[in-house]
């Protein structure tokens, strides 16, 4: 088989055109802000952005004007405040208008799922006395056939590109990932593409030595991007820790339109790839990020023959 | 250590006293995350931690910055799809309790964490719902954890995120789906809890040094007082204790 | 906390009473052989026996009289041919009758799923242009409210007991498993109480070094027994490999009644637990069924302090 | 190795052929087995061999007894939970193709897996569906082996357990949902594909040896002909050598 693996500048050419629908992934972690940027430096434009929680990665992707709407259901910085960069697109339409199509955590959920699964709808226990289904006409209510009782279903999600960070994959795509796996599984199985992000590339034989482990077949993903700390300041399980300094500046910064910018220009306009990034970054950095070793013990899956 | 304690303090112990019995609660960060945690180590210290970003059983090293710290996976019983947390154990019926934080809340307990303003066109957009509406419809008890204030007790929502009582008032068919509303109200001042008849909101105890007067100076509607109104018993200098050396070290929820 | 840890046969006479619904479930793998045939011995009646594959496991159940009821999607001996004594009681009604609740296996997914969610029902593309809807009143049609769409339904299925085996286990029930993992985490979630059997009972610090393989938590677990080549002879993926030729055996036996009665009185009536069957087999067993060692590596969760 | 081959092994070979330009497959056991790995060593290098039991890109050490047999997980790329497998691969509409087997068929395909008899009451009964329903309505292509006789191929099922093309004969409205019904059946005699129009099978390809009117004798209803008659040809000595020196060494399925 031929090898899956290429560069972000080719993935991101290749897999993410202007309008497409797009979801960059990860609850908190694996968040691909490695992807995100090299989308920024790209130029594209007209995104429909789906993530159950925005986060940085899109306060910057809409703050750089690449986005034209946000499929979500929370819209926060975890721990640290708010994104004043969609904020200001919302309240005020700067530097642009921002279509919001709104659910909670549930129901982004029910929509993954239904999406990979290939279901007309997900039904599940919430949304009724909020104002939600109101807003959102793709929030509906359903009569059980059973017992007659009335419960709220969403349609499938189906986005155009996934990206989507994990510890390792081979190079035909198949990737393990441990920690909060959140819903990447799902999302994967629900796009149309499917790119891989990982911190390492291994051989098959390490993978198929844990196949439980193996969160994506390959057989669904169409790209591999080897691209070490590309989830930084996200984290990844066992590799580095959510760098909280850049969190924390990024809730001054973003106030304010023009020091948000000058961060663009240093941080994504600046440097042609990640390495680049990754060199601006204080010194200690990486270093004060990595955890202590925690491992796990093998486990046995017999030979049989 | 000094017997002085804080108003967050006051609000963590109120909400870590609400906690003996349950078996498992779905924590948040914040003084929730601390409130779970003070529990465990004196109400009920068989209380399981879970959090919606799926983990069960955690065992936080450090004070999470947020529900997806990665302290929260590493040494944690289970860890999974969020799928397989939000059906299977919250819908599931598997979390006896949970805390929310809101924005705003009415005398139904409904909260708005969505909007100040038109939904259309907000003066403050809120982070929305995130699990906070699936919560309240799922968990088997909700308890809301909020400074006391005029901002936040509104007598009418600019939106309805998560439902309250509000079905007693007014659609009584889908109260089933939408959960059992709020039981109680922890806020700096005084706790709330909510009528069996109408579900109404109703002060049930004050903090030490609280009048009745000062706390509906901040309360946007006639508050009714439940039958009898006792007085909240001040943090114990065991539980001060743990928040203070144990919990917060840092003093960041001070 | 208080250890969970107890005899199968307390397990058994604790939370499997007559008339109950039962899951002893797993996909040829993981099938818990010991506890069937401690209900056997315990002499429980009108049982309704839940699971996907009937399997061996339930045609000996049946063949003992212990069963009113079977919900199932497949009565087969895998790849070796019929369950004798199933077909005996559909067929001819002996030792007595047995009610037959069919689904597909994507069916009995589904209603286990619904189960575990508090879901009303659950939706699959199944069913349509089948008889089986005609012969089960369970299996509905429903109409996509979106698009407008005839899609199959079924209900929620709750046993009232499941009964999972797995390699290992914390003595509070946090019960890790490799391999085949079936319908074993749905079940267990579905069901009113869950009884993990397990080939070692190991230290929670081993299963919280690796969270993400812990299948079910302890939470939902009531009792814990620890009861090596459980399932024998059924599999444990690394520990024991299926043992064909009992299953091959048991085809020809179980054609006859008077050879069938004689294997329950020897390998079921005639030992007191699981220990005495072990020792009845032939000499050499257990080693045949050992596999080779195939070792997974093991995975860094990172210490965050 | 001698040329001679068994008509096993002419099933085997018609399978694996068939499975040409397919990227993914759901196997089966025994003949269907060896069929799909038989494709993988041939026309299909790239083949990825899916167990309904939730195995993605199996590489079997020995023949697999059932599709639940360990040795389909040692070395596999992917092992999961059972809904994985049919609600994100299977219905997912992951799967290029799919081999089953059957008890009896009819003309539009139709296959019978349950009873031989009434339902109710019946004279013989057989496994169920397993996946086999499923895997009908959600596998892009699905083929059907089995061995050609008047008591498989029959005028009318006993029972309608996977639903094949008869949806063009009768409920049009549901065909959407009911898949695209079989494309090719396997037989030890001959080749049978379903006609564009109506989806009525008809006779495609004959075996080596074997005459139109030896095949008639064995379908219970006046069997149509493709416009042109085929024959298939016999395996290849490089198809036998594979199968005899490394699927089958202990020649089960010879």
């Amino acid at each position: 088989m031929v090898s899956k693996v290429t560069s972000m500048r080719e993935a991101v050419e290749r897999y993410v055109s202007d309008g497409c629908s797009l979801a960059v992934e990860g609850f908190t972690a694996f968040i691909c802000f490695a992807a995100a940027h090299e989308i920024i430096r790209q130029g594209r434009r007209d995104l429909t952005l789906i993530r159950m929680t925005p986060d940085l990665v899109y306060d910057q992707m809409v703050a750089a004007g690449t986005a034209r709407k946000l499929i979500f259901s929370y819209l926060g910085n975890p721990g640290i405040g708010s994104l004043h960069a969609i904020r200001r697109a919302v309240e005020q339409g700067l530097p642009g208008p921002l279509e919001l199509e709104e659910y909670t955590h549930f129901g982004m959920i029910g929509r993954y799922i239904a999406g990979a699964s290939r279901l007309p709808f997900f039904p599940l226990r919430s949304f009724s006395g909020s104002d939600l289904p109101r807003v959102n006409p793709n929030i509906r209510m359903l009569t059980d056939p059973f017992l007659g009782e009335q419960i709220a279903v969403v349609p499938p999600l189906n986005p155009d590109v996934a990206i989507l960070h994990a510890q390792r994959a081979d190079e035909q795509g198949n990737t393990q990932a441990w920690g909060l796996l959140g819903v990447q599984k799902e999302v994967a199985f629900a796009s149309r593409h499917v790119i891989v992000v990982v911190e390492e590339i291994v051989e098959p034989a390490l993978i198929r030595r844990d196949p439980n482990r193996t969160l994506i077949p390959d057989m669904i993903v169409d790209a591999v991007v080897h691209e070490p700390f590309g989830a930084h300041p996200s984290y990844v399980q066992g590799y580095y820790d959510r760098d909280n300094q850049q969190d924390q500046a990024w809730d001054g910064l973003s106030r304010e339109p023009q020091a948000l910018q000058d961060w663009l220009e240093r941080w994504v306009y600046g440097v042609q790839d990640r390495q680049a990034y990754l060199k601006l970054l204080p010194p200690g950095t990486l270093e004060r990020l990595k955890p202590l070793p925690v491992r796990s013990e093998a486990v046995d899956y017999g030979g049989y023959r | 250590m000094s017997s002085e304690y804080s108003a967050n303090e006051m609000m963590i112990v109120s909400a870590a006293r609400a906690l003996a019995e349950a078996r498992s609660v779905l924590v948040g960060v914040g003084l929730p995350n601390i409130a779970c945690n003070l529990a465990r180590r004196t109400v009920a210290p068989d209380l399981v931690l879970i959090y919606e970003s799926g983990v069960i059983g955690a065992r936080p090293a450090r004070l999470p910055l947020s529900i997806g710290d990665p302290t929260i996976v590493s040494g944690a019983a289970w860890t999974g799809p969020m799928p397989d947390l939000f059906l299977y154990i919250l819908q599931g019926g598997r979390i006896d309790a949970a805390l929310l934080g809101t924005a705003q809340i009415d005398r139904w307990g409904n909260l708005n964490s969505t909007v100040i303003g038109p939904y259309e066109a907000p003066k403050v957009r809120l982070p929305g719902s995130g699990g906070a509406c699936d919560i309240a419809i799922n968990a088997r008890r909700t308890l809301i954890i909020t400074r006391l204030s005029s901002r936040t007790f509104v007598s009418s929502l600019d939106f309805h995120t998560t439902p309250g009582h509000t079905d007693f008032a007014t659609d009584v068919h889908s109260r089933a789906v939408a959960g059992s509303g709020p039981e109680l109200v922890i806020t700096d001042r005084a706790l709330f809890r909510f009528a069996e008849d109408e579900g109404e909101m109703e002060l049930a105890s004050l903090h030490p040094g609280v009048t009745k007067e000062q706390v509906e100076d901040h309360v946007g509607w006639p508050l009714k007082a439940a039958p009898e109104i006792s007085s909240t018993p001040p943090p114990t200098p065991a539980e001060l204790k743990i928040i203070r050396e144990e919990l917060d070290p840092e003093g960041l929820y001070r």
